[in-house]
């Protein structure tokens, strides 16, 4: 989506617990304040954080962000059926929702933009693993939304995995922006 | 329960409201449930007769899956509590369920109180070395060297030994296995549950999501077969050369002694006091 | 302690026979005869007599009587029993009642009935431990963690201590919570001729049993009237009780409807009963100009400047809770509508004065009178007489 | 990847708003064959996959599913000594005779 | 937990770097920052990252961190530390608080700085560990038995937690007393940017050593200013400390007069220098006929409402106290004085209401609305608009 | 001082402050403070590196007749405010005294995990078997049938033997004298102040205004006697024929090992983590 | 007569208003002779006449006097076995060789 | 004194800790609830009630009692020179003092009626133990205050002392009553 004037975006990120998205949700907001916009970043502490849905949430503006809690969002991402179904109707009208088709197999919704994709299938497909699915997607989301640069989401992901999983991730990142790519075109 | 086979631990299990349970995959939670279920069935105690009253914890989950009276009551407290209810009707089968850290950490006195009162309570200790809720701080059991979130660089802190400590407390039955060993945590617990006077059975456990990642001990079936390898029951540590005795989890009732117990003998009091009107 | 001579003579039933009582023994005899069987506790001063009375009596009466390793014990003792069928209480003073905070809090959020009586010494920490103070006023209010409303008495003789122990236990059984009462050192540790009424003329509270099918019993149902069934453990209703928000079954949940029932319940319960709950004196108010707000042993010091002043011709009237909380917001506010002055003598530094404060919104800063002592000492009647014509 | 911990906290633990799964017929069944026909049946609602049944059944009659989940790969190999009952943490296995 | 991260960032001091933070680690650094340099604490959510990022930061630095058996452990440890010459704190919430209270009331009465952080929870007892609240607010003033005044700050963004983590160190050391820094779940738990302020703009106040003779030396001098020397142990001034009420030296008295000498210190050090404790933010208040009055998170949607209330053309302000305790009298007097109406959300069954009824006196019950929310969810900017309309 | 003749111990007394002090006639309370004192002397610890810490009870009032640091804490809280002191001056000694109720009954947590740590710290508990403070109700360590004002009948409650439980919990000095052996006590606390981990002394004392006068044990000569005669020590106890040792009051060291201490491991950390850097 | 005991109560003891009575000289040193004579120097001040220093003196050199309060009966006697000084409770006598 | 139409009597009754005091505070309010009054009794729990001075109050009224602290003394009672040195200087204009000459030998006051006798020595000699000094006190007091009845105070005592010691206390109640005649004419 395209910045107006004064902006607030709101991204959850929803799966089950081992999908690290607690990490991908760091990273973008991690980016957004290399950006240089103001951000919080909520995690769920609740019956989710392991099993159950599992969630974090980013809220990216140029504004100061007073009501720090995510209630409509501009994007969902989903990893699980069931996050998808719990968080989808509080997509905003024309908002965004992108899916891993692995594991989401159900998506009914009018007036938002899907994105299919089997993301950790492609992962272990292409990246050899499924662990970088999360920055598979997350790119992918990136690129999509322009919620962040590019350029910020790169340095942010090489700033917070360890040393040993730079490349894997850097590989995952263009193969994210790759498939968004495919995608717009 | 429909169409699932009628397993005897099933009447015991607040099956249709609260499963499946909260535990993370592996966990020895369940595994000592289902032994301390099987005990009582084993000793057929009626369901209304028995209290289980629990601390606050991973472990001190467990009464909201049984069907007895249950108690999910406060951090490190559970023992008051459990007096409380056994002093008032001592007819009961009074079992606390506890954590390393709920039993010996905040609720260290209590513990140690109801051993020398010897009140007729059967105390299950699931050591699993951490505290699992909090999200893995050291424990007062937390082996040293190993890490916890509080003790990042490696435990400098010395152990209990929750049956030494409860035998110097004047516990009059003390044991310990280990979730793996289930067939001998039933045993026990059914001896500590039929023992008149205050027990304590401490059943090394795992806790495969917290202390087992921040270790890197692998997944709880690798952490049971450490249980198995490093064990050794009482009489077979006496066999073992002094060097490989070092380490070992020994298993084994302790102290299974009969002494006068605490609401007997309030109960002898209050006779004489009748008596004497 | 005089227990084993009032024991002789209550032992007469229905005789009306005036004894000798200190506060503290009125306490213990006032919960015995409202039935209390249950006592744990951990002795401190100046609260100590009560436990030795208990220990005394409670064993001859088949009750129950157990000294604690600590006052935390003690609460979670005295509720474990309570929940087993017990009706249960523990006797402290303010660093007792400070640990006590955490159990007080479960036994409101259980709806677990029991009994604190909490007799006051001075100062914050060790403080003064034989010296007079009203110190914790508020700390019965908001000393637990959360919110949860509290039930607090406050007699001020050795009489209204009996009576309203008595009362104490009955509220708890019927509204289902931990009732605190509250005594001041002297009151505690003073004795006075007092005539002991006829305990049948008191009605005690006792749980009622549920009927309902075990599957049916629900612990906290939400269409509960006050005094409806409730199970204790061991009788054939196998339920749940947590410190974690539940639900009417008493299962814990996160859902935020029943997070929000659950909590109103326990507000609710309080503020829709105010009028039941909360007992006020009116001392010479006809015609007053002046105001005196106290309780406890402060309202004893008023009294008599009161009848001094009235003497003078001053017009001059008390208003005493015997309820503090709930604060009887509506009777005070009534009370002082009509005054000009309001005096609030406290030995604390201004806890109820907070709430006077509050109601009095027709008074400005200028007539709303403080007076606190936190030395140790009383305020006497002189002061409190002084201080009358000072604003008279 | 980070290899931090996902905790779970405390209070974190809570399911209301499942539904009474017990009632419900269990579409895995069939996988590890009917229960009146398998010496062991595996409840799989409940299983969390942890493994630990495979990994102690004294006669390997158990394999792992590629997700993880158990089921019975032997069943002539049965003994009924119920080890898997007793170390299954979810109460989801049982081996007794029938 | 970013905290290698920040390490890494704040390394180049006087560097301003804009970093993602959490609430929890911003208390912690800010106390870092601030020189505290011991640490004794139990584990409870939603604090337990200030006790592991303590953990990790301070053997690092040759502070002290251990984890104590229990919360009252803990405090007691912490006080221990803090008479010995540490900048000493710890981290807890509501249960852990109640625990605590004993010792509160300790280092209050002996005059010795600490910091406490509460982050809050939802509920009485166990409650909701994971959920917003802002049960606490009373307890943190009136939670300990006895009567000694507190100090409270309740920051409503990370970078204010930070801020306010230094200034509650610095203000427990200047005056001597126990100091809490209250946050709500929702702020410990939540990442913000935050451009991490140059430590060096920050005053840090540190303890005067005593040049007096021992001999001379007054633990408790009556003609002490606030940031007169005071001694540790083991640095030659063998004093004694004691949870008595005590005399100049702190020896133990009953003496009267020496009781109100102290117990008027306690209070008078806090209520004379209100001007230097209180901090209040004044949000939209020009010209505003309504105002909201919150605290913390409810702050925020408080902001996020007046804000659209004000494009709407609605005259609407809001009042933030950063300092809750001493509760900001005169000035939110002087605030309320030209509103019509004023609206109090909290997350609660009603605390701060209490005294903002006792300070908008001119207003009728009518004109102060109460909102409160107790199910574990936040009060959304919605709601308060829509109550903003309302009362229009 | 003027005309007294100066005794060594009148140094470390603020004399002209806080005496004749508050303990009662016969109290043993002024003769454990004496050996603690004389122990120190002849240790030659300067008063300005010792900190004295107590808790609340008749015995918790020592500290203020003594010129040290010296803290007059909470009932039961002596050890935590100790262990503060200790860990961030490590280079003081650090001495708690205690009585039998505030150190075992409601300080019995803090007890056991400083004796866990193995943190340096001598804990000198004044067992007097009541809480003389409160005015006589019964400790952990009244004995069994006396009587106390809350155990009119006699006591029917169990008592700890501190040492075991000092040593079940993990402490490296723990031993037992009486009031009577005053030499005893002397070498004993001076041996445990020495010590460099928890150490533990436990003084058998007399309270004869109110234990004494409950259970008409006479007054302290008498009390004090019956400590003479009733005790034995630890090489002693060996001697005895099985039927006389029930009763006897064992005296000497149970244990005094050399373990890793708690302050030294945490600097051993600090000083890692710096060259790491 | 009553068996009751006066208890003395928690925070009674404490005494603020005594005279700092180290200074003073005291009467009744004559009775025991003073102290540059006799072995044994008793501070009557602080003496609470328990009877333990005569009770325990190895030699029997301290006697009672009607009061209750010590006083050295045999000076000859006396070893200086500091045995009267360690069991005072009230550091009220010293035997020490000067 | 004899008795207003509506009255209030304050006795403090003072002494050391070992003397007795609180038991004969305690019987002269039960005398006084036997003859029908109303009463308060208070001990002190302070500093005194071991070694220094202890002291017992008892107000006696025919009213209710509002504020329970003795402030002016209608009677003192005096048996340690600490004590009466210390509560002297409260005893009413007119008021009555007691003082036991056995351990208080400096008593100097005014306006005070004072009665000077070696309580303890009388006992000691007339009734072989000092123990009931208390009772002989107490009922000499009573005599010379009737502060109540002769035939209250005795049933108190009855009541109150252990069977055994009943004789030796009437005895010294009767050699009290002996004592304050005399003293009277
Ligand atoms: C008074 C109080 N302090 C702290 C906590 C936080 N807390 C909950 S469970 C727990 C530790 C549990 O450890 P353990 O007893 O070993 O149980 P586990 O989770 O390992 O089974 C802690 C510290 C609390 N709930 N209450
Ligand atoms: C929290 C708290 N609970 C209770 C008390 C009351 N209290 C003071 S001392 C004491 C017992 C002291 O017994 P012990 O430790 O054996 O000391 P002793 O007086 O016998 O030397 C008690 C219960 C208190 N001061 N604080
Ligand atoms: S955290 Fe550990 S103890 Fe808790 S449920 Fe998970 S595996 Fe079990
Ligand atoms: S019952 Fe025994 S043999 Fe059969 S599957 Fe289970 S563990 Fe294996
Ligand atoms: S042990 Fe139980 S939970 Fe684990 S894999 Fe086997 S059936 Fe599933
Ligand atoms: S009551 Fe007992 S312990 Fe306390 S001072 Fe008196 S004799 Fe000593
Ligand atoms: S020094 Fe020894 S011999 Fe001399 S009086 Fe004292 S106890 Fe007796
Ligand atoms: S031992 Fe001390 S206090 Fe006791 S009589 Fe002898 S000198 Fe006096
Ligand atoms: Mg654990
Ligand atoms: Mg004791």
């Amino acid at each position: 989506m395209s910045k107006k004037e004064s902006f607030r975006t709101e991204i959850r990120l929803s799966g089950s617990g081992g999908q690290g998205l607690m990490l991908a949700g760091h990273i973008l907001a991690d980016a957004s304040v290399i950006d240089g916009y103001r951000v919080t970043l909520s995690k769920s502490y609740g019956p989710e954080s392991r099993g159950g849905a599992s969630r974090t949430d980013v809220i990216i503006s140029d504004e100061e962000i007073y009501y720090p809690e995510a209630t409509r969002f501009d994007c969902l991402l989903a990893l699980m059926q069931e996050a998808c179904d719990k968080y989808v109707y509080d997509v905003k009208t024309k908002g965004i929702l992108i899916v891993d088709t692995t594991h989401v197999k159900n998506v009914s919704v009018m007036n938002t933009k899907v994105y299919e994709l089997p993301f950790t299938n492609i992962a272990k497909e292409k990246l050899g693993s499924v662990l970088p699915t999360n920055i598979l997607t997350l790119s992918f989301l990136v690129k999509i939304t322009k919620a962040v640069s590019l350029e910020s989401l790169e340095q942010a992901i090489r700033e917070t995995v360890k040393p040993a999983f730079v490349d894997l991730n850097i590989k995952a990142m263009n193969l994210g922006y790759e498939l968004a790519d495919n995608y717009e075109k | 329960m429909a169409k699932i086979p009628q397993k005897r631990i099933h009447k015991y299990l607040r099956h249709n409201k609260k499963f499946p349970h909260v535990w993370c995959p592996g966990c020895s939670n369940g595994i000592v449930l289902g032994a301390i279920i099987r005990a009582i069935d084993e000793l057929k105690i009626e369901r209304d007769d028995i209290a289980m009253v629990s601390g606050i914890g991973c472990s001190s989950r467990m009464p909201v899956y049984v069907d007895f009276n249950t108690l999910h009551s406060l951090h490190g407290r559970a023992i008051p509590f459990a007096t409380g209810i056994k002093f008032f009707k001592p007819h009961m089968k009074v079992i606390v369920v506890t954590g390393d850290g709920d039993s010996t950490a905040i609720g260290g006195n209590h513990f140690i109180h109801a051993a020398r009162r010897n009140i007729d309570i059967t105390v299950v200790i699931v050591n699993n070395n951490i505290y699992g809720m909090t999200g893995g701080q050291y424990s007062p059991c937390t082996p040293h060297d190993d890490v916890a979130t509080t003790m990042p660089y490696g435990n400098i802190d010395n152990t209990f030994d929750i049956c030494k400590l409860a035998i110097g407390a004047g516990a009059s039955f003390v044991g310990r296995t280990t979730a793996y060993h289930a067939i001998e945590a039933q045993q026990m617990i059914k001896k500590a549950v039929s023992h008149n006077g205050f027990s304590v059975v401490e059943v090394v456990s795992a806790c495969p999501v917290i202390y087992g990642r921040l270790n890197k001990k692998g997944g709880a079936p690798e952490m049971m077969t450490e249980m198995k390898e490093n064990s050794i029951t009482l009489k077979g540590i006496d066999k073992l050369p002094a060097d490989k005795k070092e380490g070992k989890i020994i298993r084994g009732i302790f102290i299974d002694e009969k002494r006068p117990e605490f609401n007997d003998k309030y109960q002898q009091l209050v006779d004489h006091l009748k008596e004497k009107k | 302690m005089t227990t084993k001579k009032t024991e002789k003579k209550s032992g007469k039933k229905n005789v009306k026979k005036r004894v000798l009582l200190q506060g503290n023994e009125a306490a213990a005899l006032g919960a015995l005869d409202a039935g209390v069987n249950f006592f744990a506790g951990y002795p401190i001063t100046p609260s100590t007599e009560i436990a030795e009375i208990m220990a005394t009596e409670l064993p001859k009466r088949g009750g129950k009587f157990v000294q604690m390793e600590d006052e935390i014990a003690s609460i979670c003792t005295v509720i474990g029993g309570s929940l087993a069928g017990a009706k249960a209480m523990t006797a402290t003073s303010g660093p007792g009642f400070s640990l006590m905070q955490e159990g007080i809090g479960f036994a409101k959020i259980t709806e677990t009935p029991c009994l604190i009586v909490n007799v006051q010494r001075g100062g914050p920490s060790t403080g003064l431990p034989t010296k007079p103070s009203q110190g914790d006023i508020m700390a019965t209010r908001w000393g637990s963690h959360g919110d949860a409303p509290a039930i607090v008495l406050y007699p001020h003789t050795v009489k209204e201590t009996y009576e309203l122990a008595i009362r104490a236990v009955n509220l708890a059984e019927k509204y289902r919570t931990c009732v605190v009462l509250l005594l001041d050192e002297v009151i505690g540790h003073m004795s006075e001729a007092v005539t002991l009424p006829d305990v049948s003329k008191y009605r005690v509270v006792n749980r009622i049993k549920p009927n309902v099918p075990p599957e049916w019993y629900k612990h906290y149902d939400e269409n509960q009237k006050y005094l409806s069934p409730v199970a204790s453990y061991g009788e054939g209703y196998r339920f749940h009780v947590t410190g974690l928000v539940h639900d009417a079954y008493g299962f814990p949940t996160n859902n935020s409807n029943e997070a929000a029932i659950m909590m109103h319940r326990l507000k609710k319960k309080i503020t829709f009963n105010i009028r039941d709950l909360v007992q006020i004196e009116s001392f010479h108010m006809e015609e007053a100009e002046i105001a005196i707000f106290a309780a406890g042993i402060v309202a004893r010091s008023a009294k008599q400047a009161v009848i001094k002043a009235r003497k003078e011709g001053i017009k001059v009237g008390l208003i005493r809770p015997m309820t503090i909380w709930p604060f009887p917001d509506d009777a005070v506010r009534k009370m002082l509508k009509n005054v000009e002055t309001v005096i609030v003598p406290e030995l604390n530094q201004g806890q109820m004065i907070h709430e006077i404060e509050r109601l009095a919104k027709d008074k400005d800063d200028g007539k709303i009178i403080k007076m606190q002592m936190v030395n140790g000492e009383l305020i006497t009647p002189t002061q409190i007489l002084h201080k009358i014509k000072e604003v008279n | 990847m980070s290899e931090k911990i996902e905790r779970h906290r405390e209070g974190a633990i809570i399911k209301d708003d499942l539904p009474e799964k017990m009632e419900v017929e269990i579409n895995e069944v069939n996988t590890s064959g009917d229960y009146k026909e398998s010496p062991v049946y595996i409840y799989y609602t409940w299983c969390k996959k942890c493994g630990i049944c495979v990994e102690f059944c004294p006669t390997h009659c158990l394999g792992s599913k590629p997700d993880g989940s158990p089921f019975v790969e032997h069943p002539e190999k049965c003994i009924h000594c119920e080890t898997c009952d007793r170390l299954c943490p979810d109460f989801a296995i049982t081996g007794a005779k029938r």
